[in-house]
């Protein structure tokens, strides 16, 4: 360990264990004041945000510097814990501080007296969270890794179970916990292979090792599985729709935001870091999984009645968006063609940093409207932009940069991505040539139905009338809520308007795994983003956003020279039908009643139709996940039959456990004569 | 009498085999204890013998252990018990008898080939009877699973137990002293403990079935 | 005069004046008076070995190692937290008029017994005296898991005794088995049964025999470790005693025979030079651990459930041990000791949820936070700790058993990742309902004893993070010894 | 940035804003000639514009900030669009700031916001045709990407200017693939600009209507500026079509008597493209709404065939 010298010329790596220790200190400080709610809300958590900014100022920093390496003396004798600060985990470090801090304050206006668990409880398991993601990313053991990453699966863990009076809540926590254990598991298997036979867990000797193609594959699939299984991935993804709605909204919004990321680091760092062996099909398996589960989240998405169930499945699709980007990316690494590769990784990369800052934006809105209204449900909301204009205009921002529209960050991500996919003639293969252009088409429709599900978010929330009377007593956002939010907005935009900067910072990452980066082309192109060359493609946020508002201007000003601006209220239009109700406004199930009939057999609906001779004749259809009925229900039915027949061995009889016993020792002495 | 010795240890040997069917085969609990007598009796004999012949003065106490445990109390207990408990009706077995007696001679077969090629390896003049006392153990285990009583499985435990300190004299002329105390300090304890559980269980369900021992079980729906 | 005399002596001494005293009140205080005696003079016993290494005491029928000495030593701390566990339980008990006053005394001087003839089991070098310590263990236990009197514990008591009896009596056939093999070797008049003296000449004994011989005992001790097909008397006896004998049983006892087995492994290695030994043992315990698991999912009884989880946990350090590489064996001893810490921590929590319910049928358990915070996050924690959540200690052995088993015998591998995940399942899906949610329970009279049970989880999490260098000197000398 | 360029630049805004509503015009006169009922004339869409800016604007008691916002953005986006297509010159200074992807993200952004305007005011209407409109838009979006994909196959490029010039320089030949692009294409636009077969411009029959619910609760000089961005929407998707299809006769750079010739050229090409369209729905009738996802369904397949057919052949 290095000595403790003059903190200027502390490493960075110096500077993220402080800042985690900071983290935990305020955990601590949290259980001091168990009860004291002003106090936690007021202090502590803007404590982790301040520290959360720090971490993203030497994130910054530190994304241009060599890797730093360090040594703890904790873990095991012979292999104490390696932490590594490289760009790749500097850019993480980078999303996780600028998430945290907004989610951080917002979470200080959260919360309210006599919720549940009490808050300290929930601080000290907030900033532990917070502190374990933060060291996954440093992790430069197969040890340190797994215990930091089975530490934030346990404390986000106890903050889903947050309210735990609810059984549906526990049952998520459960669900979840599972889900995570098991790839987990997948993911010590994997690390067990990397290390082939060294019985030297350190990642420096995984990336020395160079495996069989068998063995590297099998090691890939275990990563993809384990993986997968935190992120999200199709058959593995039933816990996110349970377990991120019934968190808290902050944690729900650090969860989707910053765990689904890390989750995703993980397949970097394996498939690309330490992995050395690269083989096509690995691309295109981790392409087809990403579009599966993009598609499948996002017509699920649509037909949400449960807001943050909706976010959710929004959360899925964009995972496999990722998903697909990287997938991309390994295939052009495999064939050599380093530029493309960078490109495609790039706009993995940007998809992820923006979706990390919308989708917390959003989890914090229905964390506002929840607080405000107390319903979560779509059916009972509505006409909120007047009560919560606070609330209302950050999520418009959010909502239009989730549905990946042109000035923010989320179209930038989704340019970078068609790009990617678009330019794909070198593939040897005919096939993989025919295969990518398809594979772009998707894209483009599951990012055009995002924009329906973002509509349909926004609109039944906020926009027309309330679809309850007490809504009308909606409060707006307190101070802290409003700072967070607008943290978060500031993110966004900032990720639209300087895609060049940002793509300047993900230089190192490109390089570091796939040997190619943007950074020439694109830093010389001033305010054009032009990732490959000026005749292929370019675009330029800012002028684009100026030419948007030039024209508004000058419109609403020549309007109201040439003619005039006078305007009067009267009650809407009701086409002769006078007892217009805010109820026969469309809800959530209508709206998204279309796309339930276009893909029909995505879902697995329950109908519940009124008959002639009803008293009160009601109309209920729930659409539940089909993967449940095909994969998970056969699978506990199988154990449960298993288990039955091995308790047949537990008779209770004495002379059958005599008859055991003997015939075991009959047994084993044949075998061994 | 250098020659004598070997058979007669063999004779004893195949006593004792020839008793652990009988007790297999027996109905009565009265002459099943009886039967346990003798074969500790038997075994008390052939310690003796083969002390008096490898001039080794701990088998003699060994045997004189064995007699006291084996032959005199243990028998008397049980019979005090049956006395006391008035089990005096017969003891019906889970399979028939001829199956058992089959099963029976299957075992002896087994623990023969298996004790073969160690059998001549060995130096002591009584090599041959690990086998037998192989089977003695083997016949006993098989005794206990098939008896649906308390009281013959004790018995059955405990001819195992006769079983085992049979080979431990003839194949290596006894264990060391310390260890020849602690199993029968072992044994006493043993037979006392289940003494008292049989009262107990005989208080508790009124009968020494061991049908009604079924209660903890996981194969319920 | 080493320690030695003091660690064996002062539970003998304990056994007999409590079999005198144990009904009075200050009895439970006297208990713990010499459980800690034993503690300290085991503490004493440690620095000596860890300073002038391995030695023999009284003309050689003792035995002192690094392998023997950290297992005395975990025993002695076990046994003194599970009677300071035991104060407040049994006076609830008496109150709830289980235990009566002469039912009291049998159980101080039978716990006092007990934890002796496990101290002579790991400190002698005699192997004939090690089954003695064996058969005297098990007629402790078997009083003590009868004391109840009920129909059910008289049953799980008797199966106890004939099913153990049956199995020790096997292991009694194979070190008779093993004295021949000595005897041949080492001549009639100066053969022993001594490990040391077996140790040094191992290399020439008879392969067959040793074979035979380590089938027997194999078999024999494996019944007491609980492997399946073994394992059926386990379930029984550990939920239907008390639940200090329950916590004993699942965190000591087991050790003890599972040292026995490695004892013998030692020598059928040196005898054989084949991996036959470390096969067996190692498709034992793969048996154990996959069977175990999917018992689990059955069980509606939490002291059952959790004797199961004892079967996993056994099963998977047999295997560890079966591996017999360096590192399987490190990991196979740290598995040993967090096992027993975190299984003793759970069943003292699990002691106060029964207590508070009345009932040990989980279904009827709810809410432990809302009653008491304490003991629902202790559970909690704990079994997170059992589940081999990273933090604690159990999770840096599975670690360290999946990576050796991943890298050494691929073919495992997916049998391990199936087992583990079905019994994480299970046990989350029965303990969440029981430690969250609303609850009719109500707050006992007695405070419950929760040191031991956060002395034990801050243990395991010590041996997660941070093993300190003293302690693993420890280990890797111990794993040396086991070979491989 | 040369002069040139910004005055090519100007002149495509003000043909843009000048032309759309004679093109509107032009196509309902030839309709209601083909229907032989003597239409409106030619200028009634500047009169109608005219007239509705004169008027006071009457806005729905619950609509918030984002109802009367709306139109003026709607406007914006729909005039950025006619400066990004290259319907004069390609020498454009503001056609590097926007690519095709970046055009339909325009086109998006409109529909998102239209939308959310429709949805403000809480009535059945709008809800029903925000619904209606997201419907069409989810489907026709990814097809016109995918027409527009097929042509930069072709060109190598996604920037406009670069796919007009390059389609213009190139002999006569027939590539297969824009054939399919080309039928998408025409299905798109008829889609996007609420023409017959998908939904009736004029009509205000609740069970019909799409584009009209959404500009339902609007008035003045809020429904001026609307029906102003839909005309310009029709002019951007005809000129898109033209420069994809029928590239020739556009300027290039620094040739300003090419700018001169460029603008007749224009206006003979989309009087021909207002009369195929008007001819279009005369003879076809409405669909009901349901088939409309088929109909822009087999409109985004053909699109990706025709990418495939590209991809197959090598062609580009």
């Amino acid at each position: 360990m290095h000595s403790f010298t003059h903190p200027g010329d502390w490493l960075h790596l110096d500077w993220v264990l402080v800042v985690v220790c900071a983290w935990l200190l305020i955990g601590c400080a949290g259980v001091v004041a168990l009860r004291r709610f002003r106090l936690v809300a007021t202090v502590l958590f803007p404590a982790g945000a301040f520290f959360s900014i720090l971490l993203m100022a030497v994130a910054l920093s530190a994304a241009f510097a060599g890797p730093e390496v360090a040594v703890l003396p904790l873990g095991l004798p012979q292999l104490p814990f390696h932490l590594r600060l490289d760009s790749l985990s500097a850019f993480f470090l980078l999303l996780i501080g600028g998430v945290s801090a907004g989610v951080s304050t917002f979470a200080a206006g959260y919360f309210r007296k006599g919720e549940g668990t009490p808050p300290g409880l929930i601080c000290l398991e907030y900033h532990a969270f917070l502190a374990s993601i933060a060291m996954v990313v440093l992790a430069d053991d197969a040890y340190v890794f797994m215990v930091v990453w089975e530490t934030m699966a346990f404390s986000s863990f106890f903050l889903v179970m947050a309210n735990h009076r609810i059984p549906e809540i526990r049952r998520a926590g459960y669900l979840y916990m599972l889900v995570a254990h098991i790839g987990a598991l997948g993911i010590l298997l994997c690390f067990g292979l990397l290390q082939a036979n060294t019985g030297d867990y350190t990642f420096a000797n995984m990336r020395a090792q160079h495996l069989t193609p068998f063995w590297g594959s099998v090691a890939f699939c275990l990563a993809v599985f384990g993986f997968g299984a935190k992120a999200g991935l199709l058959p593995l993804h039933v816990w996110l729709p349970e377990a991120h709605p019934a968190a808290p909204s902050p944690f729900s919004a650090l969860m989707s935001g910053v765990m689904l990321k890390i989750a995703l680091y993980g397949i970097l760092r394996v498939g690309f870091d330490l992995l050395q062996t690269r083989i096509w099909w690995w691309g295109v398996l981790l392409m087809a999984v990403g579009l599966a589960t993009a598609l499948f989240g996002v017509v699920f998405s649509t037909v949400q009645v449960d807001m943050k169930r909706l976010l959710a499945y929004s959360s899925i699709e964009n995972v496999g968006l990722i998903c697909a980007g990287m997938g991309l990316s390994m295939l052009f690494a495999a064939y050599g063609m380093q530029a493309l590769a960078a490109l495609a990784l790039t706009a993995a990369l940007y998809h992820m940093i923006s979706h990390a800052f919308f989708k917390s934006l959003l989890f914090c809105s229905t964390g506002a409207v929840l607080h405000a209204t107390g319903e979560r449900g779509l059916g009972k909301l509505g006409g909120l932009m007047r009560y919560m204009p606070w609330v209302a205009w950050p999520t418009l921002i959010g909502v239009l940069s989730c549905a990946g529209l042109p000035p923010f960050g989320g179209f930038v991500a989704e340019w970078l991505l068609l790009q990617s996919f678009l330019f794909t003639t070198g593939l040897p293969s005919s096939f993989l040539d025919m295969l990518v252009p398809v594979m772009a088409a998707m894209i483009a429709l599951i990012a055009a139905l995002g924009g329906y599900t973002m509509v349909k978010y926004f609109g039944v929330i906020f926009l027309g009338q309330p679809r309850d009377a007490k809504l009308a007593q909606a409060h707006d956002a307190g101070m802290w809520e409003r700072l967070g939010m607008l943290w978060l907005v500031t993110g966004c935009v900032a990720l639209g308007l300087f895609p060049n900067q940002m793509i300047a910072l993900m230089e190192p990452v490109t390089q570091l795994l796939v040997r190619g980066g943007l950074a020439h082309t694109v830093a010389d192109s001033g305010w054009l983003l032009v990732p490959v060359h000026i005749d292929r493609a370019s675009y330029a946020p800012a002028i684009f956003l100026l030419g948007v508002l030039a024209s508004f201007g000058l419109t609403y000003v020549l309007v109201r020279k040439l003619y005039h601006g006078r305007m009067r209220r009267v009650p809407p239009w009701d086409c002769g039908h006078p007892w217009q109700t805010a109820r026969m406004q469309d809800t959530a199930e209508g709206f998204g009643q279309p796309i339930r009939q276009i893909f029909e057999p995505f879902f697995r609906m329950v109908r519940r139709l009124p008959t002639a001779f009803d008293a009160k004749p009601s109309y209920r259809v729930e659409v539940e996940d089909p993967l449940w009925h095909w994969l998970y229900v056969p699978l506990v039915s199988l154990v449960e039959k298993v288990s039955r027949l091995v308790g047949l061995l537990q008779q209770g009889r004495i002379a059958v456990y005599l008859m055991y016993s003997f015939v075991t020792l009959i047994v084993v002495l044949l075998v061994v004569k | 009498m250098s020659t004598l010795a070997p058979q007669l240890i063999n004779l004893f040997a195949t006593l004792i085999l020839l008793l652990s069917f009988s007790m297999i085969s027996q109905r009565r609990i009265v002459s099943l204890i009886n039967l346990f007598a003798i074969q500790g009796a038997a075994l008390v004999a052939a310690s003796f013998l083969l002390g008096y012949v490898t001039h080794q003065p701990d088998l003699y106490v060994s045997g004189v252990l064995t007699l006291v445990l084996k032959v005199i109390f243990i028998p008397w207990m049980l019979h005090r018990l049956i006395r006391k408990l008035n089990v005096r009706w017969d003891v019906e077995t889970l399979f028939n008898v001829p199956t058992t007696m089959l099963v029976g001679i299957g075992l002896v077969i087994f623990s023969f080939s298996l004790a073969l090629p160690i059998s001549r390896l060995s130096q002591s003049i009584a090599g041959g009877s690990l086998g037998i006392a192989l089977a003695c153990v083997l016949l006993s285990f098989m005794m206990m699973i098939t008896r649906s009583k308390a009281v013959p499985q004790v018995i059955g435990f405990l001819s195992m137990e006769n079983g085992l300190i049979f080979a431990a004299t003839t194949v290596t002329n006894g264990m060391p002293m310390i260890v020849e105390f602690g199993i029968a300090l072992d044994v006493l304890v043993g037979v006392l403990i289940l003494g008292v559980f049989m009262f107990q269980i005989r208080e508790k369900f009124d009968s020494l079935d061991i049908h009604n021992l079924e209660t903890l079980k996981d194969d319920s729906a | 005069m080493s320690a030695l005399v003091f660690v064996l002596g002062i539970p003998l001494l304990g056994g007999l004046a409590l079999a005198f005293y144990g009904h009075r009140l200050w009895a439970r205080d006297v208990n713990v008076g010499f459980s800690l005696g034993t503690f300290l003079a085991a503490c004493f016993l440690t620095n000596h070995t860890i300073d002038h290494g391995p030695e023999l005491l009284w003309d050689q029928q003792f035995y002192i190692d690094q392998l023997n000495v950290f297992l005395v030593t975990l025993t002695a701390f076990v046994s003194l937290t599970t009677a300071i566990f035991s104060r407040p339980y049994m006076r609830v008990e008496q109150d709830h008029g289980k235990m009566t006053p002469p039912r009291m005394r049998l159980y101080h001087s039978m716990y006092q017994l007990f934890s002796f003839t496990m101290l002579l089991g790991f400190t002698t070098n005699n192997l004939g005296i090690i089954w003695v310590a064996m058969e005297a263990a098990t007629l402790t236990t078997v009083l003590l898991v009868s004391v109840y009197r009920t129909s059910a514990s008289l049953e799980a008591a008797w199966k106890y005794f004939i099913l153990c009896g049956v199995g020790i009596a096997q292991a009694l056939f194979g070190t008779i088995l093993l004295y021949m093999a000595a005897d041949k070797v080492l001549g009639a008049e100066h053969a022993t049964l001594l490990w040391t003296s077996l140790n040094d000449v191992k290399g020439q004994l008879d392969p067959t025999i040793i074979t035979l011989a380590f089938v027997f005992l194999l078999i024999g001790y494996g019944t007491k470790v609980g492997l399946v097909p073994l394992h059926s008397w386990l379930p029984d006896a550990h939920a239907e005693g008390p639940t200090p004998v329950s916590a004993v049983l699942s965190g000591l006892l087991l050790n003890v025979a599972m040292y026995a087995v490695l004892r013998c492994k030692v020598l059928t290695d040196g005898a054989l030079g084949t991996q036959m030994a470390g096969q067996l043992m190692m498709g034992f315990g793969l048996l154990s651990v996959t069977v175990a698991a999917f018992f689990l999912s059955r069980q509606k009884d939490v002291k059952r459930m959790f004797s199961y989880s004892s079967i996993e946990h056994m099963g998977l350090i047999t295997f560890a041990f079966g591996m017999g590489s360096p590192l399987a064996n490190f990991a196979g001893l740290l598995h040993m000791t967090v096992h027993s810490l975190v299984k003793s921590a759970i069943f003292f929590t699990v002691g106060h949820a029964t207590q508070k319910a009345g009932t040990q049928v989980m279904s009827e358990i709810r809410g432990l936070i809302k009653v008491n915070p304490t003991v629902g996050w202790g559970l909690m924690l704990g079994v997170m700790a059992i589940l081999g959540m990273p933090p604690f200690g159990v999770f840096a052995s599975e670690f360290l058993i999946l990576t050796t088993a991943m890298r050494e015998q691929p073919w495992a591998a997916p049998f391990l990742f199936l087992a583990l995940g079905i019994a994480f399942a299970s046990i989350l899906a029965r303990v969440l309902p029981m430690v969250f949610g609303d609850t009719t329970l109500k707050p006992l009279a007695h405070p419950p004893a929760l040191l031991p049970v956060f002395l034990h989880l801050v243990l395991a999490l010590v041996l997660g993070l941070y093993i300190p260098p003293y302690l693993n000197g420890w280990y890797v000398q111990a794993a040396a010894l086991l070979g491989g | 940035m040369s002069a040139m360029g910004v005055l090519s630049q100007l002149l495509a805004l003000v043909t843009a804003l000048v032309l759309a509503p004679l093109l509107t015009g032009w196509v309902n006169q030839w309709r209601h000639w083909l229907q032989n009922k003597s239409g409106p004339g030619l200028l009634q869409p500047y009169r109608m514009l005219h007239k509705l800016f004169q008027k006071e604007s009457l806005v729905a008691e619950h609509a918030s900030q984002l109802f009367r916002m709306a139109p003026y953005v709607i406007f914006g986006c729909m005039l950025l669009a006619g400066a990004i297509v290259p319907t004069l010159s390609t020498d454009l200074p503001l056609s590097p700031a926007a690519d095709a992807i970046a055009l339909v993200g325009l086109f998006a952004l409109a529909r998102v916001f239209i939308s959310l305007a429709a949805m403000d005011v809480g009535t059945a209407f709008g809800t029903l045709g925000a619904r209606r409109e997201m419907l069409v838009g989810f489907l026709a979006e990814p097809a016109l990407l995918m027409v527009l994909f097929c042509a930069s196959m072709i060109t190598g490029s996604t920037s406009l200017t670069v796919i007009v010039e390059t389609l213009a320089h190139r002999e006569l030949a027939i590539y297969p693939s824009m054939l399919l692009a080309g039928v998408a294409f025409t299905m798109v636009s008829l889609a996007e600009n609420a023409r017959v077969p998908v939904d009736n411009p004029d009509t205000h029959l609740e069970l019909t209507m799409i584009h009209e619910a959404l500009i339902l609760e609007y008035s003045a000089r809020h429904l001026a500026l609307l029906e102003w961005a839909a005309s310009l929407k029709l002019f951007a998707y005809s000129c898109i079509g033209l420069a994809l299809f029928f590239p020739w006769g556009v300027a290039e750079a620094n040739a300003p008597l090419a700018l001169l010739l460029a603008l007749p050229v224009l206006v003979f090409k989309l009087a021909v493209g207002g009369m195929a369209l008007a001819m279009i729905e005369t003879v076809s009738a409405k669909m009901r709404i349901f088939r409309v996802t088929e109909f822009l369904g087999t409109a985004f397949l053909l699109a990706v065939i025709g990418l495939l057919v590209n991809v197959l052949l090598g062609v580009g």
